[in-house]
């Protein structure tokens, strides 16, 4: 013990003043910035080729189709089972398979993220309980089974797996999103804004919405994962798309047997998937850590707003400056 | 290429064959006249035996019945039987026949599956002639009926024959076990008429496409039935897995809807049969694993015409066709589902041939389940597949004013009538005549683009031998008798 | 609690039994019946009527469905449209195989997602965090069937170490040869543990982050200590959430599982009973399905309200 | 002299921002004794004291020297790696905000237990930390039974909860004890025996560093005093020598006078209602429960309140004051009985209207909870003038700026976030923030009970100001000193049951229930010096 006091004190990395720090040390070295830059990429790969893919996809279906399952020098990706060029398919394929996973979670949370705060937010037990009921008797439906009875139903319809992807997502939403708002609806600061007169569209996205916010990132990330796979698992039970939609996830699907044979068809659709995946995940970690790290938002509002007021002022009303000194 | 059989060893008795077929969960059966899928087919297949089964060109070959004869007007038949014995022991004789035909016709049963093509017969005037001999009526005169008697689910049981799940035949193997949608397994049955099998146990077990892929390569099953041609890519030079590929069993088309317009019109019909590239969509579809048709069913079978000349794509016609008839100011259906693959792949395909001709398709994309119902009366184009069966089955079943599965809509009185009239001629040459000019008539103004014929894919582990290439339906097909492991 | 726990089974019981009104009434307006699908390759119409008829498909759905509950409650399930045998052996025989892999996964799963994500949540952006977060991501990120395929090219095809599907093995051989297991339960493992493992990770940081861990490490209380017992059950609610739905997901895994490994399971013949229109045995399969999801829900249920009791008494 | 248990030289503390907020301070504490941190609100005084432990708060930078027993805890570079050594089983903090502390999840008896067993010098086995935090709990005044062992903290009221807390920090044992403002909360008497308790305490071994505005604490149980402010220290010594003498007592009692002076000059008041005018606000025969109707933690309380009026609650703690106010407030729907605003039915708060919402406001007990942890504190506290007042946020945030300065929270230290404020700041930004409404009604549930005397002075005449503009209040405390001073009239709620009401200086003169007489006599002695205690105290054997 003594010789501790005797040496002088080993020099210390960033503070560990806080407790957390002390548990999260080495955050701000490069690895971080590296990490975030490497999601981004991931992230932006992916996302670009949905959106400017179909204006470059001409250029590589310039070549003309080929054998199925091909790898010749005309295709640098090859060909899939119908000839077609593995590259042109996964430049035109992003938007429908990025659009519906990300649409069906969206809408999933938009909904079932809508009840669920509704249902924690409101300190009535029966509204609870009207909004929480039916979902408590969706939640259980296998969802293989909505999928199914979907795909079935209306076959072939990319929208109607989408909104059948959302359903099965809904009531999870609501349920995660309830139980996580739950805490923070109940709690003194909720009570304290409400008092204040906020509207109650401020306390619950504002303030509960915030809340439940580091939630609901850890578990989109997984859900829109899960919602391309759902829909790629219909496409693999012959219930959504048409095989022959140029969708990564049908291309996955429809090329699964070439697995082997031509790797290309299958990887380079689910490689742009799993990058797109992966880096949202990160980058919403990213975004998290940094939200309970970096000085809180209302320094930045702040500032944000007094640049706004300024713009403002200048350019309205002149007597508004009176006003607002007034 | 074909047989595993090829350098064979000697062969040998013992062992145990599992083979693989694409399962069907609980649909699937022990009640030999209840079957549907080729899984159901082969299990019986072993247990059971038919009076009749189809050869390699889908004629009629002696199975139970020894032989047969008929009556001058083909109305009457008698079919001589072998001395074959039952796995309990009792020795098949004409009333065995009468119980299945019975059975087979029960008006109770409705999904017996050979009631249809069996309901010429005229029950009440069958009977026994001695211990050796049965006698058959029909309603109405054909000289196919021999054929008819080997449709899927015309099998033989034992007189008395009432639990399916106890299974009693005269095939090569006895019944051990069954679990829908798992694994049936059977023993080695010495008293077989045609002489003991020479594996002692046959199983015969249910998977998807992907697990009989890797469980064939990784040697857990000995022999998967329909293998697709992407997977004889991917097995090609493996020493492990040979391929068993049997040309010409079945065909692939497009069904042209011919009771309204546009393909009313046998020149807006010709005009799609111009335009079709057949390479390509064998090389697409088919992985180059095919024939190129004809727009005629059964190449290699009996009464196929084959002197008719290869139909080629001849786009400047067609387009002249299709601008006689109007087929540049249509829209045309597809009608398509994924009820087979490939089906969707197809149309695609022809959808894009068609576009690049001028014309405009839209590929609509039906319900797997009820798409060969459903077809018959929706779009104007539909696929169109057919496994190995006889021709005028082909005719009776596709293109008849009643026909069950009549997809390109051909309803001609006078056409039916030529056929029933040809069935009844009982010279061959003549009835051969008579089929052909029929076929002919399809092929120049039907609504049948039949653009190829396809290979039968089976995978074979190297250590099996005697399995021989036969269309699916036909004897030999799924037949496990001669066949024996190393 | 016990009063809690009484509630949330009841409702379990109405829930089950609404949710089979449901799911008739959605097999019901599926285009085509049981008789359709059986002959539609072999149509004649006459006989499709009469099959009908044999299925009873011809009277009311409101009289089948009551039928079918009467019997329901008599202990008897129906039997099959299509194959004819009774429901009951369908679901008994097709349930084991899943359960047992589903299980089997859930057993390695929780525990291990358990571990990782408290550590790289006490660590979060740290290399082990974002090795553990990468990786797990990534896998979980791969489409199963993808996985499946690449596994078994590798471990079964290549390597010859495991068995490449469960052709022809019976439950007895699952015993005997545990290797049956190892490939499907990896596949469904990616997806479950990669999904768990975010979830406690973020409980985990926000527990860390809150004053009573702060003040539990004031009072001197060692790290694991700290978060087994004082952050874990804090952290483990989201996680345990997301557990209850894992069932759900891992059906969805099972079945490709299944078609990719032969496994005569659940999913399967749920898809199959649908293709066929065979209510019953849909019937059946949904609400034996269900029912577990419900026990995981009431049980996820009664997990937070014990560990966070401070919510429900609130309500 | 020996070597003192912990030192501290030149501690210095710097914000993110630079400020400096602890200058260089010196501290000894050596075992046996108690040492006494006192200095207004803001002054650095927790800052300080988290050193001792190694810690300090997000973005502030320590460096200087503490050693605590052989551990050096802080050096010229900030914290140490060793400082995690010494925290629980040598120095043990009791923090300023209990309620956020405790571990919802976890029964306290189990958290107790377990914290006895960790610090426990030799194992023991379980009884033995069983027995511990047994003893824990009942040192920091609560019974050691197995229905409290077995509750979870939100079960308990804020007073509780802070002697939960403090039980907790009780059973690690520790050789020294850093407490920050243990007595907040307590109701007189609970605190005349916290306060014996922890001077036998002292006595039995451990060094305490006592953190408090209670003057009266550190008088009785000091031993040395360092006067704080602006984060330098301005004034060392005894209590006696360092701190202004003591006020009078309270009450003259049985004098039938007046001792204040008519400090209020409202008309003697029975405690009975005058017929005329209706009341602003008016209870009629309250209940309320938490878990379940019946168990009633509030029975048949009734009271009116006039404009302009204060009405002052006290009771010992636990005895349903909070419950009262949140049911005033519209925060506790578990309430049978009526309640009337202007003669009109007053909802709960969810369907109060805007115009209900800003008459009736309500200040937490524990500030710190209510505050959004992610928005600086300035932001919340205008939002009222926005949402209840109508005015432009430049506006409000003017007039929340003006307000935090009148009560000396600069517009700085309100630029930031709650988790960077002291307590005392945070408490006022919380007044700030429900009288930035310009209620009618202003419920204040302990406001000045992280004050200094100074700066509730400064509440005070805001206070003052409120009822002059004919605002009605009602006044939560436990300092029956400031009640005097505050309130017109009292009531005193002892187990939810209102047990005497009546004009304030009548109740204390002339007490007339026992639980007001208790908490009259507890207030007394802890007027008096140190010395005088401990004959009273009860059987504690601690460790
Ligand atoms: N959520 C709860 N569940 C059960 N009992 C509770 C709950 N909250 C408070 N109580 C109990 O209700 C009683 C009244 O609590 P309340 O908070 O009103 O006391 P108080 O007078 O404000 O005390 P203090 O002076 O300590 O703040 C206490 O005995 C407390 O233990
Ligand atoms: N994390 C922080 N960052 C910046 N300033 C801080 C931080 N924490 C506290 N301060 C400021 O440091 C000063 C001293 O705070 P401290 O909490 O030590 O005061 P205190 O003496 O304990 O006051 P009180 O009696 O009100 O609790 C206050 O002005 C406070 O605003
Ligand atoms: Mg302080
Ligand atoms: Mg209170």
């Amino acid at each position: 013990m003594s010789e501790h006091t005797a040496q002088p004190p080993p020099a210390q990395p960033a503070a560990p003043g806080s407790g957390r720090r002390a548990w999260t040390a080495g955050k701000k070295g490069t690895g971080g910035v590296v990490t975030t830059v490497a999601a981004a990429v991931l992230f932006a790969v992916p996302v670009l080729t949905a959106l400017f893919g179909p204006l470059l996809a001409p250029l590589a279906e310039a070549s003309g189709p080929g054998a199925p399952y091909a790898l010749d020098g005309r295709h640098p990706l090859g060909t899939d089972g119908l000839g077609r060029d593995v590259l042109a398919l996964l430049l035109r394929g992003g938007g429908s398979t990025l659009g519906s996973a990300l649409g069906a979670v969206a809408l999933a949370y938009l909904v079932g993220g809508a009840v669920g705060l509704a249902a924690a937010v409101s300190r009535h037990r029966w509204v609870d309980e009207m909004l929480m009921r039916p979902v408590e008797v969706v939640l259980p439906i296998p969802s293989l089974l909505v999928i199914s009875l979907v795909g079935v139903g209306r076959h072939g319809n990319a929208w109607a797996v989408t909104m059948a992807v959302a359903l099965v997502n809904t009531p999870v939403a609501a349920r995660l999103v309830r139980a996580a708002a739950l805490r923070a609806a109940a709690g003194p600061v909720a009570e304290a804004m409400r008092m204040q007169g906020e509207s109650r569209l401020r306390v619950q996205l504002g303030y509960v919405g915030g809340s439940v916010l580091p939630v609901v990132a850890a578990d989109v990330g997984t859900r829109v994962t899960g919602a391309v796979f759902t829909v790629a698992a219909a496409n693999f039970l012959g219930l959504g798309m048409e095989p022959t939609a140029p969708d990564w996830g049908v291309t996955i699907a429809a090329s699964r047997e070439a697995l082997l044979v031509q790797p290309w068809s299958v990887c380079a659709p689910a490689a742009m998937l799993l990058m797109f995946t992966v880096g949202l995940n990160l980058l919403g970690d990213r975004v998290l850590d940094r939200r309970d790290q970096l000085p809180p938002r209302g320094h930045r509002d702040r500032r944000a707003r007094d640049r706004w007021t300024r713009v403002r002022r200048a350019r309205v009303l002149p007597g508004a400056r009176k006003e607002g000194r007034a | 290429d074909g047989s595993a059989s090829a350098g064979a060893t000697r062969p040998r008795r013992g062992g145990v064959l599992r083979a693989a077929f694409p399962g069907a969960g609980a649909k699937e059966t022990l009640d030999p006249h209840k079957q549907r899928q080729f899984v159901d087919i082969a299990r019986h297949k072993a247990m059971f035996d038919k009076l009749v089964e189809l050869g390699p060109t889908l004629r009629p070959v002696p199975r139970l019945a020894r032989s047969w004869e008929s009556s001058a007007d083909s109305t009457v038949w008698r079919f001589r039987l072998r001395e074959a014995v039952f796995h309990d022991g009792h020795r098949l004789e004409p009333e065995d026949v009468l119980y299945s035909l019975h059975r087979i016709l029960d008006p109770h049963a409705a999904d017996h599956l050979a009631a249809n093509s069996l309901s010429a017969l005229d029950l009440g005037g069958c009977r026994a002639v001695g211990k050796e001999t049965v006698e058959l009526r029909l309603k109405k005169p054909s000289a196919e009926f021999p054929s008819l008697l080997a449709v899927t689910g015309a099998l033989i049981v034992r007189r008395g024959y009432r639990d399916p799940e106890k299974p009693v035949g005269t095939g090569a193997f006895r019944f051990a076990s069954f679990q829908a949608g798992r694994s049936f397994s059977a023993h080695r049955f010495d008293d077989h008429w045609a002489g003991a099998p020479y594996l002692d146990e046959l199983r015969i077990l249910s998977a998807a496409s992907e697990a009989r892929n890797s469980a064939v390569q990784a040697g857990e099953i000995d022999y998967a039935h329909e293998m697709s041609p992407t997977f004889a890519r991917l097995i090609e030079g493996n020493s492990r897995v040979a391929l068993v590929s049997t040309p010409l069993s079945g065909v692939d088309g497009f069904a042209l809807k011919t009771d309204r317009p546009p393909f009313d019109d046998p020149d807006a019909a010709m005009a799609v049969k111009l335009l079709v590239d057949r390479e390509r969509l064998i090389e697409v579809i088919s992985g180059n694993r095919a024939q190129p048709g004809n727009d005629l069913y059964g190449k290699g079978y009996a009464y196929y015409p084959s002197h008719l000349p290869q139909r080629e794509q001849d786009l400047a016609q067609a387009r002249r066709l299709a601008r006689r008839s109007g087929l540049f100011n249509r829209r045309l259906t597809f009608y398509t589902s994924t009820v087979v693959e490939g089906f969707v792949n197809a149309a695609h395909l022809f959808a894009d041939m068609a576009g690049e001709a001028g014309l405009r398709v839209e590929v609509v994309s039906g319900p797997p389940e009820t798409y060969n119902t459903d077809q018959l009366t929706t779009g104007d184009i539909g696929n169109h597949r057919c496994g190995a069966m006889p021709i005028p089955t082909y005719i009776s079943e596709r293109l008849l004013d009643g026909s069950p599965q009549n997809a390109s809509a051909w309803k001609h009185p006078d056409f039916d009538e030529d056929f029933v009239h040809a069935q009844g001629i009982k010279k061959e040459t003549a009835r051969t005549r008579a089929y052909g000019a029929l076929q002919r008539t399809v092929r120049d103004e039907g609504g049948l683009v039949l653009w190829g014929h396809p290979d039968w894919l089976n995978a074979v582990s190297t250590t099996v031998h005697g399995v021989k290439p036969a269309p699916p339906n036909t004897d030999k097909w799924a037949r496990f008798d001669a066949v024996w492991v190393d | 609690m016990a009063r809690h726990a009484l509630r949330r089974v009841l409702l379990a019981i109405a829930q089950l039994t609404l949710l089979s009104v449901l799911v008739f009434l959605l097999t019901s307006l599926l285009p085509g019946d049981a008789a359709d699908v059986l002959f539609n390759d072999k149509t004649g119409t006459e006989q499709i009527a009469r099959l009908r008829h044999e299925m009873g498909l011809d009277q009311p759905p409101a009289q089948r469905f009551l039928d079918w509950a009467k019997d329901l409650l008599t202990g008897d399930a129906g039997t099959s449209l299509t194959g004819g045998q009774p429901v009951s052996g369908i679901v008994a025989h097709s349930v084991g195989a899943t359960a047992l892999l589903a299980g089997v996964t859930a057993v390695i799963a929780v525990p291990v997602a358990l571990v990782l994500g408290l550590v790289t949540g006490c660590r979060a952006g740290g290399r082990l965090d974002r090795t553990v977060t990468a990786v797990t991501l990534a896998l979980g990120s791969v489409p199963d069937f993808v996985l499946s395929l690449a596994l078994v090219a590798v471990f079964a095809l290549k390597l010859g170490w495991l068995p490449s599907t469960w052709i022809g093995a019976t439950t007895g051989d699952l015993l005997t040869r545990p290797g049956l297991l190892v490939l499907p339960v990896a596949v469904l493992l990616a997806r479950t543990v990669s999904q768990l493992i975010r979830q406690f990770r973020a409980g985990t940081l926000g527990a860390l982050n809150s004053g009573y861990a702060q003040q539990a490490r004031r009072l001197g209380v060692p790290r694991t200590r700290l978060l087994l017992r004082h952050v874990l059950p804090n952290a483990a609610v989201p996680g345990v959430q997301q557990l209850a739905r894992t069932g759900d997901a891992l059906l969805g895994g099972v079945l490709v599982v299944e078609a990719v490994f032969a496994v005569p399971g659940a999913a399967t013949a749920l898809i199959e009973a649908v293709r066929s229109r065979d209510v019953p045995t849909v019937q059946a399969l949904t609400l034996l399905l269900a029912a577990a999801a419900l026990f995981l829900n009431v049980a996820a249920d009664l997990v937070s309200h014990r560990l966070s009791p401070r919510v429900e008494v609130l309500r | 002299m020996t070597r003192p248990l912990i030192e501290v030289r030149r501690l210095t503390a710097h914000a993110a921002d630079g400020t400096a907020l602890v200058r260089g301070v010196d501290l000894r504490m050596e075992a046996g004794r108690v040492t006494a941190l006192v200095g207004p609100s803001g002054s650095g005084k927790t800052t300080t004291a988290l050193a001792l432990l190694g810690e300090a708060g997000a973005g502030v930078r320590l460096s200087g020297h503490v050693r605590v027993g052989e551990t050096e805890v802080v050096g010229a570079h900030g914290i140490t790696a060793h400082a995690a050594g010494v925290r629980g089983g040598t120095v043990a903090y009791l923090p300023q905000h209990p309620g956020n502390a405790l571990n919802p999840a976890r029964r306290i008896g189990a958290v107790l237990t377990e914290l006895a067993a960790l610090h426990a010098p030799s194992g023991g086995g379980r009884n033995a930390s069983r027995a511990l935090s047994r003893a824990a709990l009942e040192q920091a005044q609560l019974p050691p039974e197995r229905p409290v062992l077995r509750r979870f903290p939100h079960q308990f009221s804020g007073g509780q909860q802070q002697r939960v807390a403090l039980a907790e920090v009780l059973a690690c044992g520790p050789r020294a004890l850093v407490l920050d403002e243990p007595g907040t909360g307590l109701d007189t008497v609970t605190r005349a025996a916290l306060t014996r308790e922890l001077a036998r305490l002292a006595r039995s071994g451990p060094a305490i560093l006592l953190l408090s505005h209670d003057h009266a604490m550190v008088r009785a149980l000091a031993d040395d005093t360092v006067v704080l402010e602006a984060g330098r220290v301005t004034a060392r010594g005894t209590p006696e020598a360092v701190l202004p003498a003591a006020p009078a007592p309270v009450t003259v009692r049985e004098s039938g006078e007046d001792p204040d002076g008519g400090a209020k000059e409202h008309p003697e008041d029975s405690g009975e209602e005058r017929p005329d005018g209706t009341p602003l606000l008016q209870a009629r025969s309250l209940f309320a429960w938490h878990r379940r109707r019946g168990h009633n933690v509030l029975h048949d309380v009734s009271l009116r309140l006039r404009a302009g009026e204060c009405v002052g609650v006290a009771g010992p703690s636990g005895s349903g004051k909070t419950t009262l106010a949140r049911c005033l407030a519209g925060l506790h729907e578990r309430l049978g009985g009526d309640l009337l605003l202007d003669g009109a039915p007053l909802p709960a708060l969810v369907h109060r209207d805007r115009e209900q919402k800003r008459r009736v406001q309500y200040v937490w007990q524990d500030v710190h909870d209510s505050f959004d942890p992610r928005r600086t504190v300035i932001d919340q506290v205008a939002r009222t003038a926005v949402r209840l007042r109508g005015r432009t946020v430049d506006q409000a945030r003017e007039e929340a700026g003006a307000l935090l300065c009148e009560f000396g929270v600069p517009p700085r230290t309100a630029a930031r976030p709650p988790g960077a404020l002291s307590g005392g700041e945070l408490q006022r930004a919380a007044f700030a923030r429900a009288a930035l409404a310009r209620p009618d009604v202003l419920v204040c549930d302990e406001i000045t009970s992280a004050l200094d005397a100074e700066t509730a002075e400064r509440v005070l005449t805001h206070v003052e100001h409120l009822r002059t503009t004919r605002t009605a209040v009602l006044w939560i405390s436990h300092d029956l000193r400031l009640m005097r001073r505050v309130a017109d009239r009292l009531l005193v709620l002892d187990g939810g049951g209102l047990a005497e009401a009546g004009a304030c200086a009548r109740v204390l003169a002339r007490p007339r229930s026992e639980a007001t007489r208790r908490l009259l006599d507890a207030e007394e002695r802890g007027q008096r010096r140190r010395t005088a205690l401990p004959a009273e105290a009860g059987p504690h054997p601690m460790g």
